[in-house]
């Protein structure tokens, strides 16, 4: 089992690989995936390696799409659905959400949807409001699916291969920043789980929780901080449902300061959840400071770069999130 | 024990009503359908069944005409007035019944109720609350059909206002240009909910939008089982053999209201009485005992015996275990293999 | 200013007549609004005064039917929608939240998209998984929809009326079994104010948030827990989006504990916003319990009516909940 | 001060290149179109502009004998690839490069680039990022023109791919069934992105698409300004006299990739090639030289003096202040009125 250094996009089109190359009926639709390679070179050479039916392209029909999978999932396949901007799952909701996730529980359990749907989100390529947004709230909020977000090629790779294995819809989102960036990841299929969050990094003076691009960057913050003499932890939430807790209770107790970092806007996201479990969990009672959010701003992605970069968390608006939440009281 | 109607059996090529046992089978699931729906009516009249019910009263011949143009391999996606389908495929009366009573034995368990009866055993992919909401279901299905070498057929229901959404549309086009093995049967009762055809399009006929689509788009008497069953045989030929879609218009009415909201404000009195008048189970018995097929006796024994079915199916499932919601949390995810 | 008694239907359909007769721009298109009065009866009589022009019957097509109000808002008119189902809303989610959340921001401020979209939404009518959901979180993370919940026919007449005034979209989420229940509603256009919460009861011992239908039944539940000696706050978070965290705030801090009361599945849900509100605003420092959260079963709306009623919260369990909040710690 | 092309004039009934004053016009619009985006094309591949571009170059035949038909108070909406659309209908190409180049001074201050551009000044309700979006926003303008008992019509621009999306049938079965003025103007460039006409539609044409919605679906020739100008007018005729839609298929092609990241593996250089040779600019600037109208001296002016005005845009929007994001906060939504 040996690792190279390869790209994100690279691990995923390696997980589809190999998951179709073990399993006939795993099959891959959207549109542009085959001769164009996928709007964000996802795809690649899939479709030379297996051809027009299983690398499937498809007109500009995201409802269709999504709704063609459900069907073919019902029957035994598995297929893999590429929605090119994950802006463009609003075409496809009613398939998402009252169709792959109910069906299962709806029509008493016989049936289920083995579907896995996977786009990318986020900002930071200039693309503006309709083509920047993360949505993940939205999902993770619908009982019946399951929505990870790798945020590494390890994880892109190895959620993947998860998602394709289970049984049930999953939605994997993927930060267009994080296709060309690269990290070690194993040749062989080697899973990682869909509900275990991650210790990224231990540390002990606070915690920061982050999702998709955002671990990467409180990594980078953990590095300038640790010149300040501040030792974060970062726990990577690669899985938003069902969301494992554990490691990010151990290390609130721990550090007894949490810093919960999104690109989403604020206002009802996911790091919403995050909070209200730690109360849940009785934070009242073991943390030294108030729970913390940095979040995107309530407002649409805008095109300029400035703006756009104005509007979500950077680097050092998290070392200095990290750096206020570490005067408190 | 089960409790379905025989299956349906039919001669390609062959009108249903030109022999003793196509006629008697297909009598078998128009008055199943009919007697199930009165059943339901009552029960909800007498506060005994919960929820909503969409009856399609009226449009038996349709339903079952259709199915009889499918293999037991083959697929189904229907609708929210999808109980005729279900019976048309196969499905357990008595487990039908238990479902719109709330019971553990239902096809859903008690979680889905009319909407979304759907039984893996007889290839009903589901009854769907979403209007439109089976038909790229349908098209998926099929396209799994191709992708696997085998040559079974998906039939899709839906009605005519399901016509005017998007998921119609996109679908379709995917079965086109995939030339995939799926008959879309519009059931065309004039009416989605309120909203008459002829506001709802500007076109005649709904066969017309197969244009759209390069795909035959074929009309029919949908409250002639026979004419239903030989058009729907040439659409599903069609698709098994590698022919792609077809859009079938089944041109019938639904006696009832839309739902129990409905007051028929939207629709005359006359309308209705004339279609009540084209009663599609009194046509096909009158031609069978015309055809000398059937005798008066035969079609009344027929009748008898489905409404014993019916009898039964209540009371299996009126003495069934209520559902149980210990079981929810559960449910929500099938487990991981591991 | 008089008050009468109607329902909070009526009341919805009195404010709709009253904008219609003060603004010729106003307008209402939706499924089975005209001649049959609405699939909840809510538009009534409405056809009969002002005609199929005005209150427009369209046929089954969520997404055109936005995008149409949205075209036509842009340009002068005051579009009222009404979506059938709330779940419906999946059809329409381009239209309403790519463009008309985001025309006004990302199209640079000029053009605006005064828009209605009311919407029943939630279980208990044995509609099933498709037909029952409570889908609010989804617009109060979008930047750029206001979205309110009347939980009274006062505030069902008066939030509208504000939502009809307001220049920018509002979604407005009826709960379906509000519409029959009954309250004092003012005959005069009176308006509720958006982005207000509301004081429903005030109370000693305990807060409990609720939204909807939850907010009657947490009234409920104060008069048996009044009975046990327990005098709890009722409050009314009637516009979600944007949040007036004031009345919470004050409540948490007088009383030291709070119940957060959603319909909705718990997970990623409106009241995780509230939690994490709290929370940011030192709720550490002042409460004497945990913040607790009653919510709906993270599972889809079952048919069967025990099954149904076991999965959202119903006035025992509201009840149950606050006497565990006082055991507390 | 503004950097406008000069108004699209317009005889109706009369070919844009029959006369100098309209040939001008045209032939200021197309190669504003051509040069802003050749310009655009280059600021973007010296790293000196930011997101992403999709470019009209060969269709401007299509965007400006389209927009000849309408009058200043009419409407359109547009799509990502919207530039031509923009100048058409009159914007200002300064505020258009400023807006591409992030500054405050752009259409949108700098939130919308490319994909974004409106103009209320001049009707435009709007590019849209999302394939299909505008369509339903444009049958909704158009109502509102009709309840208005304006005589205003909407143009809608979109592409061949818009097609497969169900906003467009959902948006199209409004306008039919409700007689809307609006003129439906697919621009046909034979792909969606990477993916054929040929695949995407199992009809020849997009136009026979118009046949499921009972409207005109007509043909023409989208490098051809004047036959473009003609089929607009017509069906903009129709719809401002109360006759309802129209589907107009422009058939054209975009020599550029769609969009950045375009190898063009799904197409040929012969193709491409062949297109080419259909310059439209090049096409009306013969005929109108041949007819007499203009000469060649006029022409190679008209080229001139847009290319200018492009320069005075760039040079304008560069020097502009970058947009704010102080203002950001608040300007999610329009201030409600005391
Ligand atoms: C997406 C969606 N929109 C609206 C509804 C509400 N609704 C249920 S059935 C129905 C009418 C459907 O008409 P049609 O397709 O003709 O079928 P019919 O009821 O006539 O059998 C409507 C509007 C729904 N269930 N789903
Ligand atoms: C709903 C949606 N799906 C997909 C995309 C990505 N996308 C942008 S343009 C485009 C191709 C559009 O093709 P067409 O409508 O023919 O217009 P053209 O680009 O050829 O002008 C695609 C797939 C999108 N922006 N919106
Ligand atoms: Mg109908
Ligand atoms: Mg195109």
């Amino acid at each position: 089992m040996s690792n190279r250094i390869i790209t994100y996009s690279e691990a995923i089109r390696e997980a589809i690989g190999q998951a179709m190359e073990a399993d006939p009926s795993v099959f891959m639709l959207g549109e542009d995936i085959g001769i164009y390679g996928g709007a964000f070179g996802v795809s690649g050479d899939l479709y030379h390696r297996f051809g027009a039916e299983r690398i499937r392209d498809t007109p500009i029909s995201e409802l269709g799409i999504v709704g063609a999978a459900v069907g073919a999932a019902l029957v035994g396949m598995k297929p893999i659905v590429e929605i090119q901007f994950s802006d463009f799952t609003a075409q496809a909701m009613d398939q998402i959400v009252n169709q792959a996730a109910k069906i299962h529980f709806m029509l008493g359990g016989e049936l289920s949807v083995p579907m896995v749907l996977r786009a990318p989100l986020g900002s930071g390529t200039g693309a503006a409001a309709q083509h920047s947004q993360s949505l993940e709230a939205w999902f993770a909020h619908v009982p019946g699916l399951k929505v990870v977000m790798p945020a590494t090629a390890q994880d892109a790779k190895g959620l993947l291969l998860s998602a394709i294995d289970d049984p049930n819809p999953v939605i994997v989102l993927e930060h267009k920043l994080l296709y060309k960036t690269s990290g070690p990841v194993t040749e062989d299929a080697v899973r990682t789980p869909i509900g275990v969050s991650h210790v990224a990094k231990h540390g002990k003076d606070a915690v920061v929780v982050a999702t998709g691009v955002m671990v990467s960057r409180a990594l980078e913050a953990a590095a300038i901080l640790a010149e300040k003499g501040i030792d974060i932890a970062v726990i990577d939430v690669r899985t938003l449902s069902p969301l494992d807790m554990g490691p990010i209770e151990d290390a609130a107790r721990a550090t007894g300061r949490v810093l919960l970092v999104q690109e989403a806007p604020k206002h009802v996201g996911f790091m919403a959840e995050v909070s209200a479990r730690l109360a849940e969990g009785r934070s009242l009672y073991y943390l030294d400071a108030p729970i913390k959010r940095l979040a995107g701003l309530d407002v649409p992605i805008p095109y300029a770069p400035q703006l756009e970069r104005s509007v979500v968390p950077q680097i050092d608006n998290i070392v200095s999130a990290v750096e206020d939440l570490m005067r408190e009281p | 024990m089960t409790n379905t109607i025989d299956p349906l059996l039919a001669h390609p090529g062959q009108e249903l009503s030109a022999n003793a046992e196509t006629a008697r089978t297909t009598l078998q699931g128009m008055w199943a359908v009919r007697l199930f729906e009165e059943a339901v009516d009552s029960l909800f009249a007498r506060g005994l069944m919960h929820g909503t019910m969409h009856l399609s009263i009226g449009q038996e011949a349709s339903a079952i005409g259709a199915s009889a143009a499918l293999r037991a391999t083959d697929f189904i996606t229907s609708t929210h007035r999808g109980h005729g389908h279900c019976i048309g495929k196969g499905a357990d009366l008595t487990r039908m019944m238990a479902e719109l009573l709330a019971k553990q034995t239902g096809y859903c368990r008690g979680r889905g109720g009319s909407m979304h009866i759907a039984d893996a055993a007889t290839g009903n992919l589901g009854a769907n609350g979403i209007v439109a909401g089976g038909i790229p279901i349908a098209a998926g299905a099929a396209l799994a059909q191709k992708m696997q070498g085998k040559d079974n057929v998906v039939m899709c229901f839906f009605g005519d206002g399901a016509t005017n959404e998007g998921a119609f549309h996109e679908a379709v086009n995917l079965a086109a240009i995939w030339q995939l093995p799926v008959v879309f049967v519009c059931e065309n009762n004039k009416y989605g909910m309120s909203f008459s055809t002829e506001k709802s399009m500007h076109v005649e006929h709904v066969a017309d939008r197969a244009a759209a689509y390069g795909i035959p788009g074929v009309r029919v008497e949908g409250n002639d089982a026979d004419a239903m069953y030989l058009v729907c045989q040439e659409a599903v030929d069609r698709a098994r053999s590698g022919n792609g879609p077809t859009l079938v218009e089944s041109v019938t009415y639904r006696w009832k209201g839309h739902s129990k909201s409905d007051k028929n404000l939207y629709r005359t009195k006359e309308e209705i009485e004339e279609w009540r008048a084209k009663d599609p189970i009194v046509q096909f018995e009158n031609k069978v005992i015309e055809r000398g097929v059937l005798t008066r006796e035969d079609v009344d024994a027929i009748a008898a015996i489905t409404r014993d079915k019916i009898r039964v199916a209540i009371q299996e499932a009126t003495t069934a275990p209520d559902s149980d919601p210990a079981e929810l949390l559960s449910s929500v995810f099938r487990a991981v293999q591991a």
